[in-house]
């Protein structure tokens, strides 16, 4: 027997099916197609949960998603933790393990509920008046305080071992929501061939079909019929059924995100199945078929075990077969929870008595629970709920005032009546409208492709409903480009009064009272909240929920937001659409971070980018740097050297004999077209029409705004072809930008440009061997200096396959950087190698190149330039075309305060002691002795130590910096400051002599 | 995730295939050398910024890769059109009431 | 105005909480004020708030089109720090971080400004330099700002991934522990009740449909939703609609508008102790003292009036939490909103007289305004008190866009090389 | 396939390509690599398209989205100035192209990209893991080619049959997308 509670013969699932489970450490027994929440229930488990702020006793309030009490934590193992589930939703699977939440030390017995004791003082926005003296003790025992109150559930600690995955869709009609409406609308959507997408968020199809008994359709029962046409869905080529998946955001252009949960609910899901799947649908036509959910009624001590939503005791029963209560009351404002009642009653269980405020109500449902001998009461109201961990009572008046009765029960079912679920509309920026007479807002203006139909819509009755959804999925399909529809409509036999309700406080929890009756359960907000909020000049309903915190908890204000308006506006003395609605946010119920990252984590979080002779540094164990989304080899240590030997090492080899650097990443763009030379006039500030082919120039790029963007060597490989490098990380801005000119400012010229950043593998070889260990292996070009001068480039062959061949430095040595087809690389390197190793030639890295060109004093754009550098700031002025007319920056670069005295410039800066490294970064200043705050002159853009001139060396942006040669600056370090003398930016070789030795 | 009219492609693709690159129609001038700091300011920095129907220009730059210009009212996103660049600035936007 | 304090909360227990006043008046505006404020969010009440207490000028009124503290007041993530590079910024959002100290005090409401530090962590070398030029700086302008290992940094926020694993692993970090959040709901109407108690009308629900300006060009007043309503000095502290309304007035700006998301998940139990920050790999986070986290992340990539964004903004900025804290996975998003935030070309904003005699603007905070707010409110109140900037807004003029002496924190982190 | 890594003649260094080799199969998708091929990236204005077809020897495409393909050559319509060109068998395009004097641009890009096959009847629902464009048959029919994304890069996608769709990429993100499309086609099987 799975729960004493569990009626046999009741309900739809299978009692063979059982499953075991835990629930705060206690075994229980239920059956496979259970949620947690009917599970418990059938074992008489109501106590679940506390509050947030009181720690008050909680326990189901609904069936759904809509439920703010039932949190619990489901744990499938030590890195499975989740917390915050719904009880209501979660399935059950044998073995599963759930906790109760934010109690201690037991749910029974919770130290926190002092806080429900000493609620007067605990009332809305307290916080905000007190916890101010003394000052300090905000930080050191408040705070900590209030934030170990807080929370609910425990974050996971550990990396998540499952994964989620994400499918993009397209399709005509996207219907969400499974009920009978839904389900008519994908039906009269699919029979035109249109594509269609039907998504409900329960396990199984149905909605409030799930438990109205009263519903016939087409001759079977509701909740048969509706398995029937998904079947029918199912099986059409056309159509894609998603069950367990919620629509949680409608985005612009009929942009949907859903997460459907894939094996949350399976005992073993096994390695194969993600956890999550994300679909983002992008639908022609949507149609919204989301429902309505029911509310509760507002009076004290509303909130006890055991007091649900009316219908959530009929899913329970209907489907689940399990009986909420053994002497069940009823509190109603509508039709609806006769049915639940007379559902019960019929299944044996005793209902104590109906309680309804309506004065007169008449009707088939009425005169059908009298007939089955249920009391029912008229124009009465609950006043009170008794018990504690579980309701025992409830205390009835007549709702004008007059004598208490107190009936003994073991539930209460309220229904205040429905509030239609506009939620996805209004996230498409339609505009709800308040329908007076039937006090609740519809939707009003579409902004969007999309439509409502059913109860979302505010249509009473399955036969409307039906209409509407057929003709709306029928259009919807129709106006997606579809065929005519030439199906039949599903035809109503039989259906359930649908009656209207109440909003706000019930009799009792009115203005004059200060009874706890809950509008927000889960964040303890209560009718006399509300009421304080709008007395303390907050007059808009975003005030009073921020104020309150209704609506705020984890259900999003589902079951309390219209209670919660209603009693602001009756407060206010104002009508409710003057108070206005609170705007209704992605998304509709709490999604996971791995479902909306889904594929995007661990190596697929970014792409790691390698080159093609990547595989040999690894070999040679070299340490990787991040640059971009590049891995680049840092420096490669022999057994022994950390990071300063093995740069040293490296830097000392590279001007003794010869390096081989990878500088594939370098980014290329080949320039060819009859115009190519007027495009690089234009883009770069150098002149280019005279270059030869066949020569070099070191490029600038400006913006428009004169700052230095980007730079790098430019070949001119023919009089309409040039190879441009530029920095790594600027390769893809860097084509943007030229595009962007030469698609939109000089779209007259006659050139175009294609990235080659990956077509061709570079290695720098650098040093005075250099030539001696390339020459070997080159076919077709000549070597000598007079065939092949410092800043020339080639074309021919080098291990039998083509390369450019540069002759350049970025080092001051001798140099090439020889690019080849990049497949080729690793091969042509290894070939280099070889070839070094007769010369003494090493591999270096990234920090060595640093180090090699910094003693050169070459810049790096984006290190020693920072986006507000001119070339005359970084004293490349030489390389600005003085006789251009025109270039991009031409104009930026004459602003006032571009060419004002003072600038920061770049210079060198030797350290007093030469031992001293600089930290890059650190800040320099004139007069070491101020007080703080210092006035600062510039900074250390890069600061090493060179091996190869027995000291330190460093570049820095300093005020005025060109006009200090000599002078002595000081760099305050938390540990003393450091002396340094401002010297030019060539540290080795100022002659440059050795680029040809 | 908008849905934009790539006029090249001549059809709508996801906003991932594309580069939003700011206001359009903000010619460059001719001669630029020339222009004064006020001139160059209002080139350079100053925006429409519009609430309302705002000229822009997008990159279908994982597309065709050409840059185009769009029309889109700022306040609720939709486009009222594309067109390729260079075209004029239209004069009269379909669908315009008054 | 009732003092509020835990014995004012106790006597209000014993009667049902029927004894609080309101904590700001609506009143009906009147046809004149000394000063008009456009724009009740934090910056405009708080700019109300000095005008009073400071200068003496209680004749003010706040317009506001929606209600107070309803724009990006309420939709930010409510990171506070001072930690800028530049003198000028390290000024004003220092001059902040003072008046936040202290500012519950001041107001007598709990604004909860809680200095749990902010981490801003190096992915790469390059980060490092950048980061490392901040500390230094910082330091030289008597700003906390402490660089910390990656194992530092592990224990200064537990939940931190800081595997050599990571796509990015972390490097480094820069603290500032003066550095945290604040309540941002709070810190408006604690503005906004301060600034009512000494006369100032907060009048909401109206809107700003024109500014009025006499035949030399001064400001008359402003047309609104509520009629004219006039005043010889008016401050706009609109931010996403600050070039609309400077618009109105002729006045033509260096600014673009664009959504801003951000996202909270379901409250848990205290994890997340401080901010953390990541500019290489994107996002930021903190917890509330509810128990959510905050998180936030980069723009979309148009200008947009529409407070809404795309999904994938939201995707990239989870994808990087779950990078920085991959435990977070099953971790639920709860709500996500977006803000319109006004952006200058070098992401400093404008503080300043415009060129029209008696209009001041107060905007182009970008993203990260909400930090800035009393010091904003409190040098405004004095440029437009004294028509004449306080030195420490002084820097940040509209024309520093013709003169290029741009303050620009964006560059000087330059993208990687 | 043929073999990944092939020397192009006794005397020249070994090509390595990316990736090669590397396949997974699921249940309803294979990825494989393929092999190393020609390819060019051609410009040209409309004036040229006529010359340029006939010197390569099929018809250069002018509407979007499509592609043409002879013999083991295609080329894909990336722009309205831009083709993709691909010779499976390595005859040498750009030579073919150097004979054309009409304006253009001829860059050999054969090492640059990668390419992969993605086959089987959830090929498209894998590619739609992280490809927000519509892969139905309608709107991306046989012969359809199109920049596009997948996650957080860059491809080139082209739709062979009605069941295989070939993905190219740069080289150096040629990691990702394999991976990607691994992960991808184990959950499109399901």
């Amino acid at each position: 027997m799975s729960g004493a509670f569990r009626i046999p013969r009741a309900g739809r699932l299978s009692q063979a099916k059982t499953a075991r489970f835990s629930f705060d450490g206690q075994s229980y027994t239920g059956i496979e197609g259970d949620t947690l929440a009917s599970a418990l229930l059938a074992n008489g488990v109501h106590l679940v949960g506390r509050s947030f702020k009181y720690h008050r006793p909680r326990g189901f309030l609904s069936a759904g998603a809509e439920e703010p009490n039932a949190l619990v934590q489901v744990e499938r193992d030590a890195a499975r933790k989740a917390p915050n589930i719904r009880a209501t939703v979660q399935e059950l699977y044998d073995g599963l393990v759930a906790q109760s939440q934010n109690r201690w030390p037991s749910l029974a017995f919770d130290i926190g509920a002092v806080n429900d004791i000493a609620s007067p003082l605990f009332s809305a926005g307290f916080y905000y008046k007190t916890f101010m003296w003394p000052k300090a003790a905000w930080k050191s025992l408040y705070e900590p305080k209030i934030r170990a109150a807080a929370g609910l559930g425990v974050s996971p600690d550990k990396p998540d071992p499952d994964h989620y995955s994400s499918r993009y869709a397209h399709c005509d009609v996207l219907v969400l929501g499974g009920g009978a409406a839904g389900i008519t609308a994908a039906l009269a959507a699919a029979e035109t061939g249109a594509r269609v997408i039907l998504a409900d968020e329960q396990a199984d199809f149905g909605g409030s079909l799930r438990f109205e008994t009263g519903a016939k359709i087409d001759g079977q029962d509701g909740y048969g019929w509706a398995q029937a046409a998904i079947a029918k869905l199912k099986g059409m080529d056309n159509v894609r059924v998603l069950s367990r998946t919620t629509a949680f955001g409608y985005y612009a252009q009929n942009f949907v995100g859903l997460v459907e949960r894939v094996s949350d609910h399976l005992q073993s899901p096994g390695h194969d199945l993600p956890r999550e799947r994300l679909w983002q649908v992008r639908a022609k036509r949507v149609v919204l078929a989301t429902g309505s959910i029911e509310r509760h009624m507002v009076f004290a001590d509303n909130d006890r075990p055991g007091i649900m939503l009316a219908s959530a005791a009929r899913i329970y029963l209907n489907h689940y077969g399990v009986a909420v209560g053994k002497n069940v009351g009823v509190y109603t404002a509508n039709d609806s929870a006769y049915a639940a009642a007379i559902d019960l009653k019929k299944a044996g269980v005793n209902i104590a008595a109906i309680v309804d405020l309506r004065d007169h109500p008449t009707g088939p449902v009425i005169d059908e629970a009298r007939a089955l001998g249920i009391e029912v009461n008229f124009g009465r109201a609950v006043i009170r709920a008794g018990g504690k961990l579980r309701v025992t009572s409830m205390t009835v008046q007549p709702k004008n005032g007059g004598g208490e009765r107190t009936i003994p029960v073991d539930a209460i079912l309220m229904s205040a009546g429905w509030t239609p679920s506009v939620h996805l509309f209004s996230q498409s920026r339609g505009k709800v409208a308040f329908n007076d007479e039937t006090k609740r807002f519809v939707p009003g203006i579409y902004a969007q492709d999309c439509i409502s139909v059913g109860a979302c819509n505010g249509t009473d009755g399955l036969s409307a409903s039906i209409d509407e959804a057929y003709a709306a999925g029928a259009k919807a399909a129709k106006d997606a480009g579809a065929k005519t529809a030439k199906g039949t409509k599903p035809k109503v036999d039989a259906s359930e009064s649908w009656s209207r309700g109440m909003l706000g406080a019930a009799p009792g929890a009115g203005p004059d009272k200060t009874v706890k009756a809950f509008v927000d359960f889960q964040n303890d907000v209560a009718a006399k909240d509300i009421r304080q909020a709008v007395h303390e000049g907050m007059r808009s309903i975003e005030h009073v929920k921020r104020f309150t915190t209704n609506g705020m908890a984890t259900d999003q204000g589902k079951t309390s937001n219209m209670h919660g308006l209603a009693i602001a506006a009756e407060t206010l003395g104002k009508p409710i659409p003057e108070v206005g609605l609170t705007t209704f946010r992605a998304p509709y119920t709490p999604v996971t971070f791995g479902a909306i990252v889904s594929h995007a984590r661990g190596p697929l979080f970014d792409p790691t980018r390698k080159t093609a002779i990547h595989p040999w540094a690894e070999a040679q164990g070299a340490v990787f740097e991040d640059v971009g989304q590049w891995k680049r080899a840092w420096y490669f240590p022999k057994a022994g050297e950390d990071m300063h030997k093995a740069v040293d090492r490296e830097c000392v080899a590279v001007r003794t004999n010869a390096g081989l650097f990878d500088a594939s990443t370098l980014g290329k763009i080949e320039v060819v077209g009859p115009d190519a030379a007027k495009f690089m006039e234009l883009l770069y500030t150098n002149p280019w029409e005279k270059l030869e082919p066949g020569r070099c120039r070191y490029g600038i790029m400006l913006r428009e705004d004169g700052f230095i963007y980007d730079d790098g060597v430019v070949g001119r490989l023919a009089p309409d072809r040039f190879h441009v490098t530029t920095t790594t990380g600027g390769a893809p801005r860097v084509m943007n930008h030229m595009e962007d000119y030469l698609q939109t400012e000089f779209p007259h010229l006659n050139v175009w440009l294609t990235s080659i950043t990956e077509q061709w593998a570079v290695i720098a070889v650098q040093g005075p061997k250099s030539r001696d260990i390339i020459a070997p292996l080159v076919e077709g070009i000549d070597m000598s200096d007079e065939a092949l001068p410092h800043m020339s480039v080639r074309e021919g062959k080098i291990c039998g396959v083509p390369t450019r061949l540069f002759r350049m430095s970025f080092t001051g040595e001798r140099g090439f950087e020889v690019n080849v087809p990049a497949d080729y690389g690793q091969t042509v390197w290894e070939a280099l190698w070889a070839e070094g190793q007769k010369h003494g030639a090493t591999a270096y890295g990234t920090e060595a190149m640093h180090v090699l060109r910094a003693e050169k004093g070459y810049i790096i754009v984006g290190q020693d330039t920072d986006g507000t550098v001119t070339p005359n700031d970084a004293g490349l002025d030489w390389a600005v075309g003085k006789k251009k007319t025109d270039f991009v920056g031409i104009r930026g670069l004459t602003r006032p305060d571009l060419v004002a005295k003072g600038r920061k410039q770049l210079v060198g800066l030797k350290t007093k002691d030469p031992k001293v490294v600089l930290e890059e970064g650190a800040q320099i200043v004139a007069d070491p002795k101020q007080a703080i705050p210092m006035k600062m002159i510039g900074h250390v853009t890069s600061s090493y130590w060179s091996q190869n001139c027995g000291r330190s060396i460093a570049l820095a942006l300093v005020a005025g910096g060109r006009d200090r040669m000599g002078e002595t600056l000081y760099v305050p370090m938390p540990n003393g400051v450091i002396e340094v003398e401002v010297t030019g930016m060539v540290f080795f070789d100022e002659t440059g002599g050795r680029l040809n030795d | 995730m908008l849905l934009i009219r790539c006029p090249y492609c001549e059809e709508e693709r996801p906003e991932l295939e594309f580069r939003n690159a700011g206001e359009a129609h903000i010619a460059r001038s001719a001669n630029m050398a020339g222009e004064s700091d006020d001139d160059f300011e209002k080139f350079f920095f100053i925006r429409s910024n519009p609430k309302g129907i705002i000229y822009e220009r997008w990159r279908h730059i994982h597309g065709c890769a050409r840059f185009f210009n769009a029309v889109r009212d700022t306040v609720t996103d939709k486009f009222v059109m594309t067109y390729k660049a260079g075209e004029p600035k239209p004069s009269k936007l379909p669908g315009a009431v008054k | 105005m009732k003092k509020y304090s835990v014995f004012a909360i106790a006597r209000e227990a014993m009667r049902g909480h029927k004894g609080w006043e309101e904590q700001w008046s609506s009143p009906e505006p009147n046809k004149e004020y000394d000063v008009i404020i456009v724009g009740a969010g934090g910056h405009g009440l708080a700019t109300a708030y000095y005008l009073a207490t400071v200068h003496g000028i209680t004749n003010v009124a706040v317009l506001e089109k929606g209600w107070l503290g309803g724009g990006n007041t309420g939709r930010n993530t409510t990171i506070i720090r001072s930690n800028y590079l530049y003198d000028e910024s390290a000024g004003i959002y220092d001059h902040a971080l003072k008046l936040w100290d202290g500012l519950s005090q001041e107001l007598n409401y709990n604004v909860m400004y809680s200095a749990r530090g902010v981490m801003m962590l190096a992915h790469n070398v390059h980060d490092i330099q950048v980061l490392k030029r901040h500390v230094h700086a910082n330091r030289l302008n008597g700003i906390d700002n402490e660089w910390l290992t990656p194992e530092q940094a592990k224990e200064f926020c537990p939940p931190l991934n800081i595997s050599k694993q990571a796509r990015y692993p972390v490097v480094g970090a820069a603290l500032q522990r003066r550095g945290g959040t604040a309540r941002h709901d709070a810190v408006a109407w604690g503005y906004a009740r301060g600034a009512s108690a000494r006369g100032v009308h907060i009048i909401q629900n109206c809107e700003v449909t024109g500014v009025k300006r006499a035949a030399n060009g001064a400001v008359m007043g402003v047309d609104t939703t509520r009629g004219f309503i006039g005043a010889k000095k008016v401050g706009v502290v609109a931010a996403g609609h600050s070039s609309v309304i400077m618009n109105m007035a002729g006045v033509r700006m260096p600014l673009e508008s664009y959504p801003l998301q951000a996202l909270v998940s379901e409250p848990v139990k205290p994890v997340v102790p401080c901010v953390v920050m990541s500019n290489t790999v994107h996002a930021y986070i903190s917890q509330s003292d509810k128990g959510e986290l905050v998180i936030g992340a980069g723009t979309d990539q148009y200008v947009s009036y529409s407070q809404t964004g795309g999904l994938h903004i939201l995707q990239h900025t989870l994808d990087a939490i779950c990078e920085m804290f991959p435990i977070f996975t099953r971790m639920k998003m709860l709500r996500s909103w977006g803000g319109i935030v006004d952006v200058t070309p070098d992401r400093s904003p404008i503080l300043a007289k415009t060129p029209v005699p008696g209009l001041y603007v107060n905007c182009g905070w970008g993203t990260g305004g909400f930090k800035a707010t009393p010091g904003s409110g409190h040098v405004f109140a004095h440029t437009i008190a004294k028509d004449d900037p306080h030195p420490i807004n002084a820097p940040f003029t509209i024309e520093r866009f013709r003169t290029g002496r741009l303050i620009d924190e964006a560059a000087a982190a330059a993208v990687a090389h | 396939m043929t073999k990944a890594a092939a020397k192009t003649s006794a005397s020249s260094a070994e090509r390595r390509p990316a990736q090669a080799g590397r396949s997974v199969s699921a249940k309803n998708v294979k990825v494989e690599v393929l092999p190393p091929a020609e390819r060019v990236s051609l410009r040209a204005p409309e004036a040229s398209i006529a010359a340029l077809s006939k010197a390569l020897g099929l018809t250069l495409p002018k509407s979007p989205k499509t592609s043409a393909s002879k013999a083991g050559r295609m080329a894909l319509w990336l722009g309205p100035d831009e083709w993709f060109l691909i010779d499976e068998a390595g005859k040498n395009l750009l030579a073919d192209c150097a004979k054309v004097s009409a304006l253009h641009s001829a860059v050999g890009i054969s090492h640059r990209n990668v390419a992969f096959e993605v086959t089987g009847p959830a090929a498209a629902a894998a590619i739609n893991a992280g490809c927000p464009q519509d892969l139905s048959l309608e709107a991306f029919p046989v012969g359809a080619a199109s920049r596009t994304v997948l996650g957080k890069c860059e491809i080139l996608l082209l739709r062979t049959a009605a069941n295989a769709f070939w993905v190219e990429c740069w080289r150096s993100f040629s990691d990702y997308v394999f991976t990607f499309l691994s992960e991808a086609a184990s959950d499109a099987a399901a």
